[in-house]
């Protein structure tokens, strides 16, 4: 019975082991590799056309004088309403599920829910806002209906990603919070939720890049504008967003289109870039291995 | 509030689902002596001790029944708030358990939970709390770097700071020196004796020798059931239970 | 606001397709203000981007916002009176104009440019020149009898044709739909390809030598190098290709089409940045229309839909 | 020295007590947040509803005029021609696409994120992690137009049969705009899981790391993992514009990548922006689609439920 | 192979980021024999015995200088594959760590990635090893429930069970009764007495008792060095550092 374990078996689950650690490599490369080309090819059509003109103007017709400022703070603007509200409500919906609900029915229901939101086609949720915030609620074509219905497109991933995030704090140190006679909440709130942050972040802002960059159906349904002359200087503002602007000028026979297309790309990209960074920082910052 | 016993226990009985963990445990808790919890592993010593500050609530299959009276409130009862219960009674626990934070945010973090906010206020409340677990020495000089960075047994001993920076009434103590090397465990057992002057103590162990060098009362306990619960002399030598007397001359198992 | 008179010169000598008239009736009216909407046609929208554009050069005061929801989604906000103007390129249709009388409103129907449909191949395409409308109804038809090339003229090679053609969501179908397959079911299948967006047509066909599709005149314009445009000759033997002038002059027939945009009569009447908006469209159709790849209208046309809609303003 | 007496004086359970008289609000706070959080977890549930009752209200009136039966037993999917007798190639699209998607992205994603999380240094890890979340933020626009100009003409070198528009490429394209869902939310529920467990438990027994990630790491995230894939295959279904540009408008029943297809998303799309006027039936039948594919992500999430609840386990 | 040491540290020094936690340790660990390490707190310990199977390694910031041999080789070469070092190399840790499986699962994990897969030959191992850790009465009607469910000392016995499956040449014990009631402790105690028969034993210890009762040489150290190692006999009647004198007589600290 003793050391059924010999060398050259070990030997062959090293080996293995290293072939893995190449596939992974690779794997992983080669998401990198369509990253690097999707980039490049973008890069080099629209660097050429990227100005600060191009920051500070608005869409016109000729193309040395387009620009992307409506739709840059268009998109900032409703950032701004978006990310609050989704943050909120999503970790808001998180904790309850997690920490407060009991796990019955109607947990269970609200659990699966959320989870089915998250399928929901973002053109199904255009439908929704324009019913419910543009009509119902009588907002019309404004930023507001825009920026709640982006809220609530995103809602669902920002609550699954928080609900894991919560979910993998030891329960040791829960429990030494609760033992100091800290009620519920004040564990929840010093304890917990500065524990799950890097998780809560890592999946608002996937959340929150895709309302950035994605989606202009659902904001084409309701109202933002093609062209506009304006920035947003109230909730009730007529507004337009920097995918809808980029996707108009994709649609123009005029190939030089295309290339300013790139360039508001680019912009949209380096938004992105800004905001995965404010993520890194506060992940590494937060971040704790148990 | 002047009853002689901090905790009495009546007729009490738990559960963790179908599983029975504790029989009929009837065990009076005097006022400012340390009570040490000895017994095999298993035997449900975490999980009285856990009852007492009804931190065994945060398990949901657990069920009970009988009465815990803690100064002659049952703590069971509705208008009883958990969160003042266990402010005056703290609590150790086996696995050294520190937040994620700092070692100075470790200690504040129950007088500010509580309200106290005042920096001067906390700088010396953490000072104290910290000299008090014999760990100020190690710790001085890096106050606000991560508790996580430590080693076990001073994880452990930044655990007994917190708990001692909200000056309860009782501290429930569950192996509290597992982690520690002798000479730090020397100075808490020094530090609970001189605790002992103010505070009520129970202590779950698995070191008879502790529980002898420091206890007043002992409880011995097997599979669930309080089996002897006197005064430590009388327990190490003359116990009365045949269990009792084979366990503590290791004639047993 | 009566610092932008500077402005307005500045732009009159770089624009000199801006007419004198213009410079001299929004000389006349520095006060407008206040919003005009315009929703419709994603055909249209070039032409009113640039009219919109230059329009806010001219005022900034004038809060117009361009929005491009589809000739229908113009119609579901215009003929509920949510909007001013209402770009299409297709004629309002019966039910649209009932349901605007049902809600009291009247649509006033400007036009605004030509489009001749262009029906392209690939230029690695080296048989076909031109096809007779009876050719293209065999085609393009469900009971179609050609689904070969060698099936129209056996001279032509024994290969599938590859159908690319838009949507049939998009006013460039609907029209299509009108007149070469006078409403009867469109081929469909495996060699047929349908794409909202005719840049992607455009890919489709120039990448095919048996490719076959048809859209907008502007986006032919710009692929020339890759693709052929085919004359089409409407039965009397003539063929024609598009080109400026044949469209224009209706010789490019029947596939010439005109766009459209739709402006609420009461807001002409009651809302004076919406009139001067109206005009200034007119005014500047034409130019808008040649520099984005439309043909413009002749001269007289757009003079007259200026009087009709002075006329309705009361002016 | 001062404040040596003032805590001389005052005891901590003095000052707690105190500061408990002083303000009753903690209790508030504690009643009141539950009630403000499940108040939140409703405003998922409103939303369905709402959906539910947008969709549902023109469903019900394009039933009226469409048996049920032929909708979603029906194989020809023609709307333009009145044939609304079969939603089937839609839903054959929708389900060839989120196949291919998720052959391509659970691997790479999963691979990465062990990758990450087993064996990549913290520095890499820091570094590679963000770069993959940017793809997660690349509009989908741009996806598009990739799988169109780049990925489609690259498949036709190895496809002869390959089509400029077919269900491969924007099947791929999906797949990778997927992967970093897949690869950063799978890492983070691997790197909550416990060290003690792989050093103490495998990698002392003298595991692989390999072997510790497969039997040890990947069996206690499981449930996270399940998480993050079924989001990834809920976005993939959901997916919109890289389908309607790369995908094609032709809803062929068809499992053959290579061909164009129309997946459930695109035909809405196509319906709700474009040139349809809203009375028509075929408006309404976007939402009847629209219902279709809510029923499709509930089945979906339920089966993944039951999935993930099996799985899990507690550390 | 037959070497008398099984280990020979050589001028070894670690550092954790910046700060050095072991300075110039030289030590050779005899074969077949119990070697025990004694220190206070924080004096490295755990770092020492970690680096023993590398698993120190894991803790990116590490670096280290100087050389150990595990018969003969140095264990940091290249060559030196790490898995196959940790199979002979076996170790306990301080605080339990099962994984999320059965108590089956749990011990047959170390045979099963090494290959053995028959039902049999694993329910044997399973047995014997939990007998070894005097845990099988406990546990053997329930093997196949998790593992989670035990008590902290049932859950360490159950790592101990699951290193011992795997049969090493050495085992390395961080603290591995620290956990665990006297009984269990005697248990373990006579287990690792009977081992030693067999295997090499190196057994960190906060409890000086524990070092003296069962090994056959001891170690003592302090701030990350090694201030003495010589027979146990010879360490706690005759010490020949002060320190460690003061150390063993509690006069320190
Ligand atoms: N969360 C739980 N769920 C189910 N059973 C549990 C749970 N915690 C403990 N038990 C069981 O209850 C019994 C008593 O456990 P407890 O942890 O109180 O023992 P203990 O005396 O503290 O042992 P040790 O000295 O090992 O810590 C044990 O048999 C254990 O298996
Ligand atoms: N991961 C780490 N990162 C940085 N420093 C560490 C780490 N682990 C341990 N240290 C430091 O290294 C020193 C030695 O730690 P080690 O855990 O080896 O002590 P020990 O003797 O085992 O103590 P104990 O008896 O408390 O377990 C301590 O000062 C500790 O703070
Ligand atoms: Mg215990
Ligand atoms: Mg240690
Ligand atoms: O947007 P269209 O109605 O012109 O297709």
């Amino acid at each position: 019975m003793t050391q059924q374990i010999n060398i050259s078996q070990i030997k062959g689950r090293v080996t293995r082991n290293k072939i893995y650690k190449g596939i992974f490599i690779l794997a992983i490369s080669l998401a990198m590799l369509a990253l690097a080309t999707l980039l490049y090819r973008i890069l080099s059509q629209g660097l050429g056309y990227l100005s600060i003109d191009f920051l500070k103007n608005y869409p016109a017709p000729y193309i040395e004088e387009a620009g992307i400022f409506a739709g840059l703070m268009g998109s900032v603007f409703m950032m701004c309403i978006t990310a609050p509200v989704s943050i909120i409500l999503g970790v808001s919906t998180a904790l309850y599920l997690e920490e407060y609900a009991t796990q019955n029915r109607f947990t269970r229901f609200i659990q699966v829910n959320v989870q089915n939101l998250a399928g929901i086609p973002s053109i199904v949720f255009g439908l929704l806002g324009l019913t419910l915030f543009v009509y119902l609620l009588a907002m019309g074509y404004t930023l507001i209906a825009g920026a709640l219905t982006m809220s609530l497109l995103v809602l669902p991933v920002i609550v699954v990603a928080s609900q894991e995030a919560i979910r993998s704090v030891p329960k040791e140190i829960r429990e030494a919070s609760i033992a100091m006679g800290a009620t519920k909440w004040q564990t929840i709130w010093r304890i917990v939720l500065p524990a799950s942050i890097p998780g809560i972040i890592t999946g608002a802002i996937l959340a929150l890049s895709r309302a950035i960059g994605e989606t202009a159906p659902p904001l084409i349904i309701v109202g933002a504008a093609a062209a506009i002359y304006t920035i947003p200087d109230s909730f009730l503002s007529k507004y337009t967003v920097m995918p809808i602007q980029i996707y108009s000028w994709t649609a123009r026979p005029q190939e030089e289109w295309q290339f300013v297309a790139a360039a508001g790309i680019i912009v949209l990209l380096a938004i992105l870039l800004c905001m995965n960074a404010v993520a890194v920082w506060i992940r590494n910052k937060f971040q704790k291995r148990y | 509030m002047t009853a002689a016993n901090v905790f009495s226990i009546e007729d009490f009985n738990l559960w963790y689902g179908n599983d029975q963990a504790l029989y009929h445990i009837n065990m009076a808790v005097p006022r400012k002596e340390i009570t040490a919890v000895i017994g095999p592993s298993g035997c449900g010593k975490s999980t009285l001790l856990k009852t007492l500050n009804r931190m065994i609530e945060t398990i949901p299959i657990v069920n009970t029944s009988g009465i815990i009276k803690y100064n002659d409130n049952n703590i069971f009862e509705k208008k009883q708030m958990v969160e003042e219960l266990r402010t005056h009674v703290g609590m150790v626990f086996q696995k050294p358990n520190p937040f994620p934070k700092s070692i100075y945010e470790n200690v504040a973090y129950g007088p500010k939970i509580h309200g106290i906010k005042k920096k001067n206020v906390l700088d010396e409340i953490v000072e104290k709390s910290l000299r008090g677990a014999a760990i100020w020495d190690e710790v001085k000089d890096r106050l606000n770097q991560n508790a996580y960075g430590l080693s076990g047994g001073q994880q452990q001993r930044i655990c007994i700071a917190r708990c001692l920076a909200i000056e309860p009434d009782v501290i429930l103590m569950d192996e509290p020196t597992s982690a520690l090397d002798p000479i730090s465990t020397l100075k808490i057992e020094e530090l609970i004796k001189e605790l002992k002057k103010d505070y009520t103590i129970i202590i779950v162990t698995h070191n008879m020798q502790q529980a002898a060098r420091i206890s007043d009362k002992t409880a011995f306990m097997l599979n669930g059931e309080l089996v002897e619960f006197s005064d430590t002399d009388q327990i190490f030598s003359n116990p009365k239970d045949k269990r009792t007397e084979d366990y503590i001359t290791g004639r047993f198992g | 606001a009566c610092g932008n008179a500077p402005n307005e010169t500045e732009n009159e000598e770089k624009e000199t397709k801006n007419e004198a008239n213009a410079s001299e009736e929004t000389s006349e009216e520095t006060e407008l203000s206040g919003p005009v909407s315009i929703d419709g046609s994603s055909t249209v929208l070039p032409i009113m981007e640039y009219v919109t554009y230059e329009y806010n050069q001219a005022h900034p005061e004038v809060e117009a916002v361009l929005n491009s929801s589809g000739s229908g989604g113009g119609f579901k906000k215009s003929t509920v009176g949510e909007i001013d103007f209402s770009n299409s390129s297709r004629p309002i249709k019966d039910e649209e104009k009932a349901q605007a009388e049902e809600n009291g409103i009247t649509l006033h129907e400007i036009e605004v440019a030509y489009d001749g449909l262009s029906v392209v191949v690939s230029q690695e395409n080296d048989f076909v020149e031109s096809l007779t409308v009876d050719q293209l109804k065999q085609i393009f038809l469900a009971d179609g009898s050609a689904t070969k090339w060698s099936d129209l003229n056996p001279d032509w090679p024994e290969e599938d044709i590859i159908i690319y053609s838009p949507g049939h969501d998009s006013g460039t179908f609907d029209y299509w739909n009108e007149v070469i397959l006078e409403e009867n079911p469109m081929r469909e299948g495996e060699n047929t390809t349908l794409s909202e967006d005719d840049n992607t047509l455009v890919t489709g066909v120039k990448s095919d030598p048996y490719a076959i599709g048809y859209f907008g005149y502007a986006y032919y314009i710009e692929n020339e190098n890759t693709l052929k445009a085919l004359a089409i000759d409407n039965g009397d033997g003539n063929p024609i290709k598009p080109s400026g002038e044949t469209i224009q002059d209706n010789s490019y027939s029947p596939l010439s089409r005109p766009l459209f945009t739709y402006v609420n009569v009461d807001s002409l009447k009651e809302k004076p940045q919406v009139y001067d908006f109206a005009k200034f469209t007119i005014e500047n159709a034409g130019a808008a229309a040649e520099s984005v790849g439309y043909v413009a209208l002749p001269e007289e046309k757009y003079q007259e839909q200026l009087d009709e809609i002075k006329e309705l303003a009361g002016k | 020295m001062v404040n040596k007496q003032s805590t001389a004086n005052i005891s901590v359970q003095d000052m707690i007590k105190q500061n408990k008289k002083k303000k009753n609000i903690g209790n508030g706070i504690e009643k009141f947040v539950p009630i403000f959080l499940l108040l939140c977890a409703i405003v998922s549930v409103l939303t369905t509803i709402g959906i539910l009752f947008t969709l549902l209200r023109e469903t019900f009136s394009f039933f009226s005029d469409v048996s049920l039966v032929d909708f979603y037993f029906g194989t020809h999917w023609s709307p333009w021609t009145d044939h609304f007798g079969g939603v089937a190639p839609l839903i054959a699209g929708t389900l060839l696409i989120s196949f291919i998607a998720i052959c391509v992205a659970v691997p790479i994603g999963l691979a990465s994120a062990i990758y990450l999380s087993e064996y990549a240094t913290e520095r890499t890890r820091k570094v590679i992690k963000p770069i993959l979340e940017v793809l997660a933020g690349i509009p989908t626009v741009v996806y598009g137009f990739f799988a169109l100009t780049f990925v489609s003409p690259l498949l036709g070198n190895i496809f002869s049969e390959m089509r400029i528009f077919n269900a491969l490429s924007a099947g791929i394209v999906v797949g990778i705009m997927i992967i970093p869902m897949i690869a950063s939310l799978s890492e983070d529920a691997m790197s909550a899981v416990p060290h003690s467990l792989r050093d103490g438990g495998a990698l002392g027994l003298g595991a692989t790391r390999f072997e510790v990630a497969i039997k040890v790491v990947l069996p206690a995230a499981l449930s996270g993992i399940i998480a993050s894939i079924v989001l990834a295959l809920s976005r993939a279904v959901g997916e919109t514009m890289i389908v309607t540009i790369a995908a094609g408008a032709t809803p062929n029943l068809t499992f053959n990548p290579t061909e164009s297809i129309q997946t459930l998303t695109a035909f809405i799309v196509q319906g709700a922006t474009g040139d349809t006027s809203f009375h028509s039936i075929i408006y309404k039948s976007i939402y009847a689609v629209g219902f279709t594919l809510f029923i499709f992500t509930l089945i979906m999430n339920i089966l993944s439920q039951y999935i993930s609840r099996r799985f899990k386990e507690d550390y």
